[in-house]
């Protein structure tokens, strides 16, 4: 197989170093996947080699692409091969899309403008590579009105109408539930069929496995692992990769059996009946649920399947369509909370955390002197609280977020998709911690996420919901 | 780079070139034919009584009588006119081979038509004169009077009694079209700014040199003076202080100036208990410094008042009293006679109320709102508190009728009528005048008037005269502040322009303007 | 531990970039020789001295005399104390209902919303000229009523910016998360809401003073806003227009002085400035 | 009604903005009515010295137009005729003129409507241009300079901005009159004095445009899809910032009337703006009505042209 791509020493520099010199090779047919979690500086590396490094940041190292030799310190050269050599599939592609032009003319301009082709044949390319990912009606739609994964395919196809043969595809899996994972796969393979490369920065390790070729493991802006993916999957010699292998939910340990329950004790909460349906779509009907105090309840399905509609009726967010939901009686409203998926979005921005949480002791009179203990038992710096939310990472702020929940002794718990935005270990320390900590309190829990392994393992019962709605688009 | 936001850019810049450029250096017909005359008035409608001021001046419409320049009355569209010895009938002869610009003949009967709805129409002057009736007899207009009136030539050369054609009338009298017997006819007419006229052949007297005038009403005094400098405009009529010490200065265009009888004076309630006695109004007077305001904000040194009417308006101009003058010591000496003590915050006060009093003028004459605020200082000066409201024109009449205006400083134009008698007796009859005296009268004074509005014979109505004069000015109803000039800036293009002190006309038929 | 440990607190672009210093500086500048002249220079803004009119600056009057005579000195300061006082006065009273009806509109939506939006529109249909016009004629002798006229259309302004921001929040889990938590309303505007708007009540703000001081100057021009003798730079700008020929010095000080108090505010505001 | 039968464009632009301007009519003239009921001063007074002017207004003369005009007559019913009449489109005549208020008005909204539209096609063609090209490149100097000369441009009262105008391009130049109406040339000095208010507005709103667009994710991709910058700019900067600047331009309006009363009054310009000052300090209530609801329907036409065009340059607005 012919070598595509050659990055030597590629590095990358603000004020101090953030990426060790990396090399790597593409090879046409094989895909290469840089694995890491989020702030290890993978997709720094991928920028420096795209030569797409924010303002203020500068590379330094080689890169060969063909017979074209780039000195990525001068930083020149790199326009020319945009869209015609090397292409890029965004992060978020539903943002990448221009909203307020068509799909199909936002390809077309590949083929017109980059290779130069009458705007008649341009417009039939363009319908055919949308055709052929099922995205034939969609040509006229613009990207509001597509899905994340519609949306993706567009870009992709517009990425490589420029004639690029080479794609770098930067987490094409975020903000996508685990069905659409193997969609993506057979997208980005279908490249390596044509004899393109393929370069993929991914913090997903399924994805890496599932792609093969070769893999290079990212730790704090340095390679520390790279070869084949079945080496360096099958046996890690670096002790992070191990872990990082271990906290994917289908390594972990199967759970115990369930505590058993004295009979006859009272359940925290019965819903009976309960009916949606949301734009014209039904979500579920006739659904009845029971929580026993301190059980942990585990719900999966598709996006969009309503799961996380149920749990907002079990709280009385949302009004259900039919059916009705009862609670332990003397048990304060208070006491039934939620956890949401993005965890900055659910504290008041521009508060720092200290004084959000003295607002809350204040509001119900709680003991002050309880938040010590939780932090340490949440296994939080007590240093952060006078940060803002948007100072805080991700794990961090969803522990945070238990803890406020935790100052109101709460009996139960919706957790809707509590972590599916943390990276593999983060999500593993803060599911173990919310099952330990609710069962300590007997406090019960409903847990709602599209990863049916993560769920199966965590929950003491699991319930399945419906059809995916667009799972039928994917079969036309 | 940018090469597409650079050509973004010189298309913009180059459209909005186009866009000013097209419409650029053709400048307004200009040529030797085309004289474009500016003034401040608004051109309201076709009505005599309310926009007759601007078609007498461009010579579209005459009056029955004209004036000279010293104000005595000249044959116009009435050839010569008898009156009886009682002086109560007046007999007017037509003069012969005038025709209006729709081509009809002046007739009695179209005069007679035409002053009848002057008279009838509120807002004219004619209603204020005592006419009985006026009625064609054959080739006369006979004018009968309710009791003998000297002044009424003058109130027939004012500019509501000028004469239409029966044809510009609709049924109900309204004015719908004003066909004039002038030297120039009514073209374009485009209220409230603009409107043309042109030359009219059939004039029975001298025709004009220009064959068409553009007549455009500009409100602020800057632009005025720019239309002048920049050859926009052949003859400004009315330049602001300012704007007229400049444009002397240059030399882009003539400035011509001219007294007019228009005095800027203080209306005074004798009848408010600060007020009532005349030692606190000639305190007032000597604490108005009348050459300071001049020159400051008028800038013309000696337009300072001396007295009631200034020394160009002649008969009424008395040199033998003594002058109003600025002298503060006087003023303070007067008040304090006059029993008024300063309070602790330096007000005066008088057995319990404070001499504090409220100035009423109005900014339709820009100039007015200035000279309050330099009086409101210097009657702060000797302790008299005046706080100022510039408001309507019409607020002066209003509060003289409920009796509350106090101060009030306005701009009285004695030329309405070309003799000063016609606004005199207007503004101080016995029981005082919307624009005169206010709770003030003197049986001596009111005498004096009275038989001059009779007498015809010139000596001994100058006797009456001087003595109506010196009365006002030794009690002083109404204080006198600054005599009025009008100005006017004309382009160097033009011979044979001047100033009508009567203000009656912009001298469109004698004005010549070389190519 | 968990690997993705928070990153050291990097400064998040910091609040005072030069730009904003530079602005906070200038309009610090502003404020002193409003408030501190009429202590060292004891000028009297109305004291006349028909003498000397559109005198030049002289040592003993820095800044020139006006066209009755008056210091320039003194009636800039105050001026700049009436200027800045009511312009602040006309921003709060179009900055309360503005923004109080917002936060109405965006939480209880439906009827409230569209009616309250309606009449939003309608009043900014009609001409705010009318508005101030009719309301200085009633109240005839107030600058005050000026200002307060004006903000009647300034609110406007307020009232969408406020609840397009507040549709948004509404919507947010961080409000659903803290009505969960038993928070009522008004802690959630004092917390929630009012963090995000204040930063734009300073842009509003900023450019609803300098039209406050911009359509006083045009009421002045049709002799309609505030009364003489009140020093006030909109009727300073009016009275000292004729004299531009012969002193250009007294014309340029209040447009100076207008000019410098848009670029501080501007400068303040920053990048998201209008 | 369902809403099938109706096509979208008029139901969220047409409907919306007929009951604006009904709501409008309705605001005009209640609020007029009230407040020119409510103004100090006899009406009788103030129309006399409107009509005849300071010289020759007395309490005869004032006396005549109350019995000529019948102004005894009570509050409510003036106001239900005058709505009545509304309807019947009769907008009464002027007190002042005589003239029917409807003839002044078309004579006179021509003439701003001339000076308003000229002013805003001036102002597009040199704000947003500029205000591109400086956020194209943030801090440049282009930047820096727009920031003082906006500033500049928006603390220059129109007047004194016209005046410079005039001195300038009329006086020294001599290129445009310097003042009047009539031939287009007329038409150059006080649509550019109006023009630079508003541009130096809309320069920075199409600045921040610009800066937001150019810093977007679909602008990069753009670029990593292999267009040039000018092909970038051209496909997805251009519309993207021209939305958000057509949408201020409705905001803009309020600004312009005031700016038009001005400029009318300096250059002698026979607009609306310059008679609604002239017709409320004269009392001539039909005038003021009738130039209230002109000026308050233009400008719900102006937002509706504004928010046809966002529907055309913005097609995600079309599908909400």
């Amino acid at each position: 197989m012919s070598t595509l791509l050659v990055a030597e020493d590629v590095a990358v520099f603000s004020s101090h170093l953030l990426v060790h010199p990396a090399s790597l090779t593409l090879q046409a047919g094989r895909p290469f996947t840089i694995l890491g979690e989020t702030g290890s500086g993978k997709s720094l590396l991928a920028q420096a080699i795209m030569g797409t490094l924010p303002r203020g940041l500068r590379a330094e190292g080689r890169v060969t692409v063909g017979d074209q030799r780039l000195d990525l310190a001068s930083g020149q050269g790199h326009r020319a091969l945009w869209g015609r050599t090397l292409g890029v599939l965004p992060q978020e592609p539903w943002l990448a899309l221009d909203p307020t032009m068509r799909a199909r003319k936002q390809v077309e301009e590949g083929y017109r403008l980059v290779r130069g082709l009458p705007a008649v044949q341009s417009r039939i390319r363009a319908s055919a590579d949308l055709a052929a990912l099922g995205l034939g009606n969609a040509g006229d739609k613009l990207p509001s009105e597509l899905s994340g994964g519609m949306a993706q395919r567009v870009a992709f196809i517009a990425a490589r109408a420029g004639g690029a043969r080479i794609v770098i595809a930067d987490e094409p899996t975020k903000g996508l539930d685990v069905f659409r994972r193997d969609e993506v796969i057979a997208l980005l393979l279908k490249e390596i069929e044509d004899g393109g490369g393929l370069l993929t920065i991914t913090h997903d390790l399924e994805l890496a496995r599932q792609m093969g070729g070769d893999i290079a493991v990212v730790l704090e802006g340095q390679i520390i692992e790279q070869g084949p993916a079945a080496d360096v999957l099958g046996a890690p010699r670096h002790d992070y990769t191990k872990r990082l292998i271990a906290a994917d939910p289908s390594a972990w340990p199967e759970r115990n059996a369930a505590p058993k329950r004295s009979a006859g004790v009272k359940p925290v909460l019965t819903a009976a009946g309960l009916a949606k349906t949301r734009g014209g779509q039904l979500l579920f009907e006739n659904r009845d649920l029971t929580v026993l105090p301190g059980e942990i309840v585990g719900i999966t399905g598709p996006s969009g399947c309503g799961k996380s509609t149920f749990g907002d009726i079990l709280l009385d967010l949302v009004t259900p369509d039919a059916g009705t939901v009862t609670r332990a009686e003397g048990v304060a409203r208070v006491r039934f909370q939620k956890l949401y998926q993005d965890p900055p979005a659910a504290f008041p921005q521009k508060v720092p955390i200290r004084r959000a949480l003295n607002d809350l002791v204040r509001l119900h009179g709680l003991d002050g002197s309880r938040i010590a203990p939780l932090l340490e038992r949440l296994r939080l710096s007590p240093g952060l609280l006078d940060r803002l939310p948007t100072q805080v990472s991700g794990g961090e702020l969803q522990r945070f977020a238990l803890l406020r929940v935790l100052l109101l002794d709460p009996v139960f718990l919706f957790a809707d998709e509590p972590t599916s935005r943390l990276d593999l270990i983060t999500q593993q320390e803060t599911v173990e911690l919310l099952a330990e900590v609710a069962r300590e309190r007997n406090c019960a829990v409903l847990i709602v996420s599209h990863d049916a392994e993560l769920i199966r393992k965590m929950s003491d019962r699991q319930i399945a919901f419906g059809s995916p709605p667009d799972a039928a688009a994917l079969a036309a | 780079m940018f090469g597409k936001a650079a050509s973004i850019l010189s298309v913009s810049v180059g459209a909005l070139v186009i866009a000013l450029g097209v419409s650029g250096p053709v400048r307004a017909a200009s040529g030797a034919e085309v004289f474009n005359v500016v003034a401040p008035f608004e051109v309201k409608s076709m009505e005599p009584s309310t926009s007759g001021d601007v078609f007498l001046r461009t010579g579209v419409a005459e009056t029955l009588v004209d004036v000279d320049e010293n104000g005595k009355p000249l044959p116009a569209l009435a050839e010569r006119w008898e009156v009886s010895d009682d002086g109560k009938v007046w007999r007017f002869f037509v003069l012969p081979g005038v025709v209006f610009h729709d081509g009809s003949n002046l007739t009695a009967e179209s005069i007679t038509h035409a002053l009848n709805v002057a008279l009838a129409r509120s807002g004219g002057l004619l209603a204020k004169a005592p006419i009985e009736s006026i009625a064609p007899e054959g080739e006369t207009v006979v004018v009968t009077l309710k009791q003998p009136f000297a002044p009424l030539l003058a109130f027939l050369a004012h500019n509501t009694t000028q004469i239409l054609a029966p044809a510009s009338y609709a049924a109900d009298d309204t004015v719908v079209k004003v066909i004039g017997t002038g030297p120039f006819s009514l073209g374009a007419f485009e209220p409230p700014l603009k409107f043309s006229v042109e030359r009219f052949d059939g004039y029975w007297g001298e025709k004009p040199a220009i064959a068409k005038a553009n007549y455009l009403a500009a409100g602020r005094g800057e632009t005025r003076a720019l239309l002048a400098e920049s050859g926009d405009a052949d003859y400004v009529l009315n330049l602001d202080p300012a704007s007229r010490v400049r444009l002397e200065k240059g030399d882009k265009v003539d400035v011509l100036s001219i007294a007019i009888p228009r005095t800027v004076l203080l209306k005074v309630n004798a009848g408010h208990p600060a007020l009532k006695d005349v030692a606190t109004r000639q305190a007032l007077s000597a604490a108005i410094d009348r050459e300071g305001i001049a020159t400051a904000i008028l800038r013309l040194p000696d337009a300072g008042a001396t007295q009631l009417f200034p020394p160009s308006v002649g008969t009424w101009h008395n040199k033998s009293i003594a002058p109003l003058a600025y002298d503060i010591d006087k003023a303070k000496a007067l008040l304090a006679e006059a029993g008024w003590t300063p309070g602790n915050d330096g007000v005066l006060e008088r057995d319990g109320t404070r001499f504090a009093v409220t100035l009423t003028t109005y900014p339709d004459r820009p100039e007015l709102p200035l000279i309050a605020a330099a009086l409101q200082e210097q009657l702060r000066e000797v302790g008299i508190a005046a706080t100022i409201n510039s408001t309507n024109s019409s607020e002066i009449p209003a509060k003289h009728q409920d009796g509350t205006l106090e101060l009030g400083l306005v701009a009285r134009n004695f030329a309405l009528v070309p003799d000063p008698i016609g606004t005199i007796l207007q503004d101080y009859p016995p029981q005082g005048g919307d624009w005169g005296a206010l709770n003030w009268s003197n049986a001596e004074f009111n005498a004096a008037i009275d038989a001059l509005s009779r007498t015809a014979d010139a000596s001994e109505g100058q006797v009456l005269r001087d003595k109506a004069v010196s009365i006002l000015q030794a009690e002083l109803p109404v204080i006198p502040v600054a005599w009025y000039q009008q100005t006017a800036a004309v382009s160097k293009k033009v011979e044979g322009a001047r100033l009508d002190p009567f203000e009656r006309s912009f001298g469109l038929a004698k004005v010549r303007k070389a190519p | 531990m968990a690997a993705d440990l928070s990153l050291p607190l990097v400064a998040e672009r910091s609040f005072w970039s030069t730009q904003r210093i530079i602005g906070v500086a200038l309009l610090a500048a502003i404020v002193a020789f409003a408030f501190v002249t009429p202590f060292v220079f004891d000028g009297s803004p109305t004291r006349q001295s028909l003498r000397n009119v559109l005198g030049a600056p002289t040592v003993l009057e820095p800044l020139g005399y006006d066209h009755l005579g008056r210091s320039m000195l003194a009636r800039m300061s105050a001026a700049l104390r009436l200027s800045l006082g009511l312009a602040f006065l006309s921003v709060i009273t179009a900055a309360v209902p503005g923004i109080a009806l917002g936060i109405l509109a965006a939480w209880k939506g439906g009827w409230t919303d569209r009616l309250i939006s309606l009449v939003a529109d309608a009043f900014l249909a009609l001409p705010g000229l009318l508005l101030v016009l009719m309301f200085i004629a009633i109240v005839q002798d107030a600058p005050w009523a000026l200002y307060v006229g004006i903000s009647l259309v300034l609110w406007i302004e307020y009232f969408r910016l406020t609840r397009s921001i507040t549709r948004a929040l509404v919507l947010s889990p961080a409000v659903q998360a803290s009505q969960l938590l038993g928070f009522g309303p008004l802690y959630i505007v004092r917390r929630h809401i009012w963090p995000e708007i204040a930063p734009l009540v300073l842009t509003v703000g900023a450019f609803g003073a300098a039209s406050a001081i911009a359509a006083i100057a045009a009421l002045s021009f049709v002799s309609v806003g505030v009364r003489p003798p009140t020093p006030e730079l909109g009727l300073m700008m009016t009275e000292l227009l004729p004299y531009y020929h012969e002193a250009p010095h007294a014309l340029l000080q209040p447009v100076v002085a207008v000019f410098l108090l848009i670029l501080s505010l501007n400068l303040i505001a920053g990048s998201n400035s209008r | 009604m369902s809403n099938h039968f109706i096509p979208p464009v008029v139901r969220t632009v047409i409907l919306p903005r007929l009951a604006q301007a009904v709501m409008v009519a309705l605001l005009v003239g209640v609020l007029t009515f009230i407040l020119v009921r409510s103004l100090p001063g006899d009406m009788a007074y103030r129309i006399a010295a409107g009509r005849y002017g300071y010289d020759m207004v007395d309490t005869a003369a004032a006396d005549a137009v109350r019995r000529e005009l019948g102004l005894e007559q009570p509050a409510l019913t003036a106001l239900g005729s005058w709505l009545w009449d509304i309807l019947r489109l009769d907008f009464g005549n002027s007190l002042i003129s005589g003239a029917p208020v409807i003839k002044e008005i078309v004579h006179q909204f021509g003439a701003t409507v001339e000076l308003s539209l000229a002013a805003v096609l001036l102002s597009l063609l040199i704000g947003p241009p500029l205000g591109v090209l400086a956020g194209l490149r943030p801090g440049g100097w282009l930047d820096r300079v727009l920031l003082v000369v906006s500033s500049g441009l928006r603390s220059l009262p129109a007047f004194v901005l016209g005046l410079l105008l005039i001195i300038l391009l009329a006086r020294e130049f001599g290129w445009f009159p310097a003042a009047g109406h009539g031939s287009a040339s007329n038409l150059a000095l006080p649509a550019l004095t109006l023009a630079l208010g508003l541009a130096a507005v809309s320069a920075r709103v199409a600045r921040d445009a610009m800066l937001g667009v150019a810093q977007s994710p679909y602008y990069a991709f753009g670029r990593t899809k292999g267009l040039s910058e000018r092909q970038v700019f051209a496909r997805h900067g251009m519309r993207n910032v021209a939305v958000p600047i057509v949408t201020y331009l409705g905001v803009q309006f309020v600004y312009l009337i005031e700016g038009v009363v001005v400029v009318e009054s300096l250059f002698a310009w026979p607009g609306i703006g310059h008679a609604l000052v002239h017709a409320i300090f004269a009392r001539d209530v039909p005038m003021i009505q009738g130039t209230a609801l002109v000026m308050g329907l233009m400008f719900v036409v102006l937002n509706t042209g504004v928010d046809l065009a966002c529907r055309w340059l913005d097609p995600r607005v079309a599908r909400a």
